[in-house]
């Protein structure tokens, strides 16, 4: 028993932090994404593919890297961390559910960032399989081709091409988004969950994300509490200030506990796997809204503007919330029969 | 103890729905960032002012109303109850700088600005707050030195709401620099056209922009502009400041008791998480809808207690303060859960002077906690001076 | 409109205030009631009854004082200050209730302290009318004659004799308390909720209580603050407790403004009245839940002791919260149809 | 990162499990104010000593089962999961007395005290705090004058959990007058047989009376029994508080998260408030209950983390507060909750070790924020030493 990472883990983190950090950093001054017509720099996109990141914990006969869950939450919470764009979270599952199905060769198109991959959320009832009928809430909408759908019951590649996805114009100006209801559409790739659980490994990726804008949230927040003065004094210093702060840190420092249990209990396919995993998106996506929150408030006015980083971490962590499941459909899953 | 109100107050009310009924602005208001949104908000202030209903607490001999508190308190609530505008860049001239003139200044000043102000001919703003004096205000550093009968003004506001828009600011500056803390300051009318001044936007997170930064280099300021004594700064802004705790807030709580109800008819229309249900059936759901509704309408009782306490004893309590606590969690609360409600729908941004603009409300929520006194100073103020608690001096 | 107490209100609280401080002051030290065996010591009680407390809002027809909900108000919220034992709001209750069924005789008796009520919710569905079937939960046993069944539909009164309540050893042991099961035992009278509204009038004058418990804990809690010294300063001057006590005081103002509100509403049967109730007993709950318990947490060690007086409030409040109605049916009706 | 046990440890844990369920007393805990509660914690200290399991974490040279971390984990899990008892009056010996003399006494003293804590012999009390110097340690007055080979004590010490039962405590006496803060502080095994001591238990909330207060006049006790230096007590004491915070919370967690499964199955087969259906299938009851145990989960795997942590860096961190925070709110949200779907039958006391004692749960977990700092304290502490941020040092 050791939940711990290992240096090779802390590696991977490494890597991914300087990179976001010198080609992604943090950028904050808009609402909404300024400088390019994409999601995510096209150019910049297939540098993280190259680096390998959409294929981490592909098996090496798919064309992966061959490391498993616990390897891809490293570079989720270090995304999340740095409220990066582009489509890692339906690109890594995009991957996996076509390895699952059979199909190496798409898998490691999608891994190789050629083909790029769209989330689609069932809204209410959706039927998924070797068609799909549902409506969809759809995320990473930039030029994807393909559009993956994923629920409880089996997970599906469509696409994107016959979806029809109505833009939106998102609260979280990073990352496109739009709306779709699509009827029979004919899958490229699909499995039953119960063989893939792409979605338990879609919750465990989504909660590695939000754990780490919650992390960076408190650590924003820590860090303009000890310099912000007011009154002669570190805001810092105010109980009501430190407190906050300690319950963020808890917080923060919970989700990713639970992220690591889940990502071992999933990969290893252990039993109570699917409760863990809600857990661990539902705790992270409380957490996130929590400390972006509270980073927001600690900054006074300024965490009102967008000139500060926190409400980076505001819109990120309203995204993450409603990507592949929310609190009542995973509190329910936590429940389990009622 | 009643809720009663007289025929005569009945027939006010009455009058006051009729007119509201009659004349309220039928589009939205344009976004705080578009510049529309000055002639719209000056535009819906000449409208009341036409009818005679600019300045309703003001006193008549200053050309406002002069309503009782009870009249005041009808007029906030039809007022919330026909979804008439926000008050946006009319706030400061209608809320702070014209009471504060009404209260400190001389005769001049009062004929030149308060009618001004009263008709909707110009847009005022608010320097107080400094990057480095944020809650702290007595810690301000931008400074007026006398030259002749100028003052001349350097350096930096922000957070001066609508300064983009504004002909005039309620100026708060440093006029004595061996002075600290609450001395030496003065309070002064500046001109926002005067040369040397600079106003920048501050984006905000609900895509608003009516947040600025001014930069003063050298602008030049009659002495004659100054209210109260130079020196005295400190005094007049806070007169501005008790004025700022009192009035209006009836239609907010209102506003808000409307948002509730709309949000539990949203629920009634929308579908469970299940896919099979009404939302509104979900117990989850809609006890968090029913703990909402009934924090708002205890808010609402709360403030008609404050008003009953204000009309026997003529000045506003300390009360204020905890219903201005109460009410900007409530809010959060509410837009928060608000984006529960609405799922996969509050994904997309909508504007908050819009139809179902809801994410809009919420992000705009954030900075609930950060008017006249942010959360923690407010709980300090209960803390300290209405239940005595004792201060920490170092 | 005029939501403040009128003066001759605040000299019915006055008066309630030091009798209880003299007579029923706010005893600690044990846990349950020790030194009588009743729940209010009989020569008290008949005091209580002789200055006309259970009669106050009564019609001068049916023997009372004449004044109405909103003089009954500032009664209920002193004993709840003053966490007074004696079944006072079952008497209250009563009467109103035998008054409305148009028997003076029996108002007057329980007016006069002579006849004692307790007072019994009903848990899940019951049938109250001329005949009472249901599960009841009592308190106020000690003494008591008559049983009041109270919920939405109908009040009763039904003989104690024929309930036979099984005592239980009460979190409250201040309070006398049982529980029974009956099956159509005959009422001595009863009302319709529609032409009585015991069930309204009830809730608000629980709230009433609630919220003076709530009022009092903030007391009691802010004197400790500011006299408890640690680390060389009274503890009240470090935020954490300062912002804790500011918030209680915020939420038991609330709960006494929205007591007035219903107060009048039910009175005057104004619109809405039946929800201004439901809210004003669902707030004062949980305004004394939670003020009790912060005031427990602000004395340190000492709160959880029997020494202090926090605890008391506690108590009251966790029994309060459990008479006529609880949070769920509250908040079910301030929702309402659904 | 895994959650594999060895094959050793996996036999391990079945000795346990099999040791548990054979050994487990059957009747439940007396409650704290009954005297017999000291003959039912040390027969199964005895118990467990007779069968090698006796403190479990001490070194093999005192006597200890000196279990590796990963051994001891996994015997708190069973020992949660088998619902051994609580382990009441021997916790000052076994967790914090015990220790402190490992870490700090002489042979002698290791050698008369060990064996007898291990044995159940002995019941130990700490006696830190007093009721000037509650969570400020430091301001302790309690003062002890050298006599001879002899200490003379005077004073009085608070919240000494089982002082009735104890025979010996652990005592912080200030050994110089002239000293403050932590300077010239002392720590001595004090006989709680000695003339001079009278203990008086204060009744609490939950109806337990095992808090007591210590009244010392003039209380002789041999030098040789000071552990560490005269005047070096803080050093000594800090040992103990440091240790305190890093065992056994394992088995506090399992525990939790099986009242949490039993409060789920009770909703299985309440009824809800509308008395048409399980509590269970409330939404809002279901959700509430869900979000619980999400919560306890998420603890359970930080615990495994700090755990997985201290293997590798050999030492506690301070993420023990951060857990204990998380804890001690848990537990009040929890009982509190319980008390909600209990509903009715919440009026009744029943005591918490017996079967369905919620509500004498609840009543304890106001407790929860006490024990080892208040939560604020810790709060303060996360914050400073975890977060670094400044300590205001007026």
């Amino acid at each position: 028993m050791d939940l711990m990472t290992t240096g090779e883990q802390d590696e991977i983190a490494g890597t991914v932090a300087s990179f976001l950090a010198n080609r992604l950093p943090v950028a904050s001054g808009g609402t909404t994404q300024a400088v390019s017509p994409f999601e995510i720099d096209p150019g910049v996109w297939q540098e993280c593919a190259g680096l390998g990141w959409l294929a981490l914990g592909l098996s090496e006969e798919a064309g992966g890297v061959g490391y498993g869950l616990a390897e891809e939450i490293m570079l989720f919470r270090e995304l999340g961390r740095g409220v990066a764009p582009g489509p890692f979270l339906p690109g890594v599952l995009g991957a996996h559910l076509a390895a699952a199905a059979g199909d190496f060769g798409l898998a490691s198109e999608i891994a190789s960032g050629e083909t790029r991959v769209a989330l689609g959320s069932p809204i209410g009832l959706a039927s998924v399989g070797d068609t799909v009928t549902a409506e969809l809430s759809v995320v990473h909408t930039d030029g994807a081709t393909l559009v993956l759908v994923c629920d409880d019951t089996a997970s599906a590649l469509v696409p994107a091409g016959e979806c029809d996805i109505e833009p939106i114009d998102p609260v979280d100006g990073f990352i496109t988004t739009g709306r779709t209801r699509v009827d029979a559409v004919a899958s490229v790739a699909w499995a039953d969950n119960a063989k893939a659980q792409i979605f338990e490994h879609g919750l465990v990726l989504a909660a590695a994300s939000a754990a780490g804008v919650a992390e960076a949230a408190v650590a924003v927040a820590v860090g303009y509490a000890g310099l912000r003065v007011q009154f002669g004094k570190p805001i810092g210093v105010n109980q009501a200030i430190k407190h906050w702060c300690a319950d963020m840190a808890v917080r923060a420092d919970g989700a990713f506990a639970q992220v690591c249990y889940a990502a071992v209990a999933v990969r290893d396919r252990l039993p109570g796997a699917a409760v863990e995993a809600a857990i661990a998106k539902y705790f992270a996506d409380e957490a996130a809204r929590l400390n972006s929150e509270g980073a927001v408030q600690i900054h006074g006015a300024m965490g009102f503007t967008s000139q500060a980083t926190p409400y980076r971490f505001v819109y990120r962590a309203h995204l993450l919330a409603r990507c592949l499941a929310s609190r009542a459909g995973l509190l329910d899953r936590v429940i389990g029969e009622r | 103890m009643d809720l009663d109100f007289t025929v005569e107050e009945q027939e006010f009310r009455d009058e006051v729905r009729t007119w509201l009924c009659e004349h309220v602005p039928t589009q939205p208001r344009p976004h705080g960032d578009d510049p529309d949104s000055r002639d719209f908000d000056l535009g819906w202030q000449r409208a009341q002012y036409d009818d005679g209903w600019a300045g309703i607490s003001w006193p008549a001999e200053y050309g406002g109303r002069g309503l009782s508190t009870l009249q005041q308190l009808i007029w906030y609530e039809e007022y919330a109850r026909a979804d008439a505008p926000w008050i946006g860049a009319c706030f400061v001239g209608i809320n702070h700088g014209g009471p504060t003139l009404i209260a400190r200044a001389i005769d001049a000043q009062k004929t030149f600005h308060l009618p001004r102000i009263l008709r909707g001919d110009v847009v005022w703003c608010q320097g107080f707050s400094e990057p480095e004096a944020g809650s702290d205000l007595a810690n301000l550093k931008t400074r007026a030195v006398v030259d002749g009968n100028e003052l001349i003004v350097t350096g930096q506001k922000i957070w001066t709401s609508f300064a983009h828009l504004a002909d005039y600011q309620e100026l708060l500056v440093r006029s004595d620099p061996e002075s600290s803390r609450h001395m030496g300051l003065t309070w002064v009318i500046c001109d926002m056209h005067a040369p040397g001044i600079t106003v920048r936007q501050i984006p905000t997170l609900d895509r608003g922009a009516e947040f600025c930064e001014v930069l003063y280099e050298e602008v030049r300021i009659p002495i004659s502009n100054v209210v109260g004594d130079i020196g005295d700064g400190w005094s007049v802004a806070m007169s501005t400041l008790t004025l700022e705790r009192g009035t209006g807030f009836m239609a907010e709580i209102i506003h808000t008791k409307q948002m509730i109800e709309a949000l539990i008819d949203e629920a009634r229309h929308r579908t469970a998480p299940d896919g099979r249900r009404p939302l509104l059936a979900d117990d989850d759901y809609a006890r968090r809808l029913g703990a909402l509704k009934a924090e708002i309408t205890v808010l609402r009782s709360a403030a008609y207690r404050a008003i009953s306490r204000n009309r026997r004893t003529g000045t506003p309590g300390p009360e204020g303060s905890m219903l201005r606590l109460a009410y900007g969690d409530l809010l959060q609360a509410l837009t928060r859960l608000a984006m529960d409600v609405f799922g996969h729908d509050a994904l997309a941004y909508i504007d908050r002077f819009r139809n179902g603009g809801w994410t809009g409300a919420w992000l705009r929520s954030f900075a609930a906690g950060m008017g006249g006194g942010t959360f923690e100073i407010q709980r300090n103020i209960i803390g300290e001076r209405v239940l005595g608690l004792p201060r920490d001096r170092s």
